[in-house]
């Protein structure tokens, strides 16, 4: 699926509710399903604040999700400022923005819940997080696909 | 869907919270737990998740905002009401360090003093 | 808001839920939001079943979401097989797939549940179902634009 | 997330259906449904939809369905626990007229004769 938005405060909920009815087709767990929401959540969070923090000219922000075999990869990717040093950006409690009460722990949740997190950034020209989940279904749980 | 009711109990402040906690949601909860604690008589915050149903690192700014303006006045922060997601981040975040987590509302007013 | 995604069962859900939590931001009750996701369901079930009827050719699906003031528009588009006699499909109880024990209500309840229902069809080359409802926020529910 | 449960009383099967009934979920109720009415001693069936928090037309098909299996076999179907959506959909469908409403499911039994 490809989930195209504004970058405007309000739609986090949207990306992370459409990432999971998607990712439900694997049966998670609710805890699984609630560790997915809230990467998905951080990164779009950040293309909101970070990506256009220039709130009269945002952009959109576009979220692709695909599954392969048991495999969820999600991606997120703004086309704003992008970001200059990755390298720091990653680092637990680094964040531009103390004034928003942000807790620079974003990039941190999103490699603890996922299995994988790739960032592609360049200042000016935006950014992708592609992030990656392998999910176990339940033995048995999981229904034989219909159609 | 996100609201939060509060209650005052002697010097206690409690928040019950509810729904989903995000960097949209946030803001309304920081200004009314921000001006409750600016109130002389606050002085410890209860901070009950038991019906929060999301939250992301909009909470932690939230809370560690929160933590630090009680500090500054000798006051404290007992949560209570963790889901497991909820309790990695606030695990991941150092939270866990800083704060007490109670079991449940009250117990948590119990470790203040609050019958 | 756009989302596309593939044509197949299962996906139902995603439309409904992704439409929901955006229009959430015109604070609708439980009631009209139930009503805008039977009406979303209704036409992304129609793109998949009979929009692609040949379950291994099937294609994409494109949901479009805006809003205007207090007014929601959906738009659900498939390139699929299209509509010969509009007319006649808007009909209740009309339905080409008794075998699949449709009920041929979906284009009344659509109707029915939104204020303007719009068909755009052609045979060979597929289907846009244009709705429109109208939200009233509750007094005074309706926060102020964050952002 | 979708599910049902059934449980036979004498010659009623009541049939407890919860979640999001759809195209993608209702083949699941219908053959379960289908196969519990071809049996001899199931006659009649109470359908409870308390617990269901989304349905369209898709549903309206599996329950007609049903009724015309029943009524070959001289048997009733009895609804309850509608929500105001789903009252709609059954409304328009024409569904209301011919099925019993009843307000619970022990209303629904006692409408069949079981206590
Ligand atoms: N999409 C983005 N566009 C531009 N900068 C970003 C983006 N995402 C993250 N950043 C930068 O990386 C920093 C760290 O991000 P993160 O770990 O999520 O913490 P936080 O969002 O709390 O600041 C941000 O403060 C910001 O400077
Ligand atoms: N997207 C579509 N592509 C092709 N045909 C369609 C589409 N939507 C509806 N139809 C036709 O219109 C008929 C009536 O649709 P509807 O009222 O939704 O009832 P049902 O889905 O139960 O058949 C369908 O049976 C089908 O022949």
């Amino acid at each position: 699926m490809t989930l195209t938005f504004r970058a405007k405060s309000g739609n986090e909920a949207l990306a992370r509710v459409a990432v999971a009815a998607f990712a439900a087709q694997l049966d998670p767990t609710v805890e699984v399903l609630d560790e997915i929401k809230t990467a998905v959540s951080e990164a779009v969070t950040n293309a909101i604040i970070h990506g256009y923090p220039n709130e009269t000219a945002s952009g959109e922000i576009v979220v692709r999700a695909a599954i392969d075999g048991e495999t969820l990869t999600v991606e997120v990717e703004d086309h704003g400022v992008g970001i200059g040093d990755i390298a720091t950006a990653r680092e637990p409690l680094f964040t531009t923005r103390p004034d928003l009460e942000r807790s620079g722990m974003g990039f941190t949740i999103m490699e603890n819940f996922m299995d994988e997190v790739r960032i592609e950034s360049a200042p000016g020209r935006g950014t992708k997080i592609t992030m990656i989940r392998r999910i176990d279904s339940p033995a048995g749980a999981r229904e034989t696909p219909v159609n | 869907m996100f609201s939060f009711e509060t209650e005052i109990r002697g010097r206690v402040l409690i928040a019950r919270v509810a729904g989903e906690l995000d960097h949209h949601t946030a803001p309304s909860l920081r200004e009314t737990l921000e001006r409750a604690i600016e109130e002389a008589d606050v002085v410890h915050v209860v901070l009950n998740l038991s019906s929060l149903s999301f939250m992301d690192s909009s909470g932690i700014g939230v809370i560690l905002g929160r933590y630090k303006q009680l500090s500054a006045k000798g006051g404290r922060m007992v949560v209570c009401g963790l889901g497991p997601t909820v309790q990695r981040i606030f695990e991941l975040s150092g939270l866990l360090k800083i704060l007490t987590v109670a079991p449940s509302e009250e117990a948590a007013l119990g470790a203040l003093g609050v019958a």
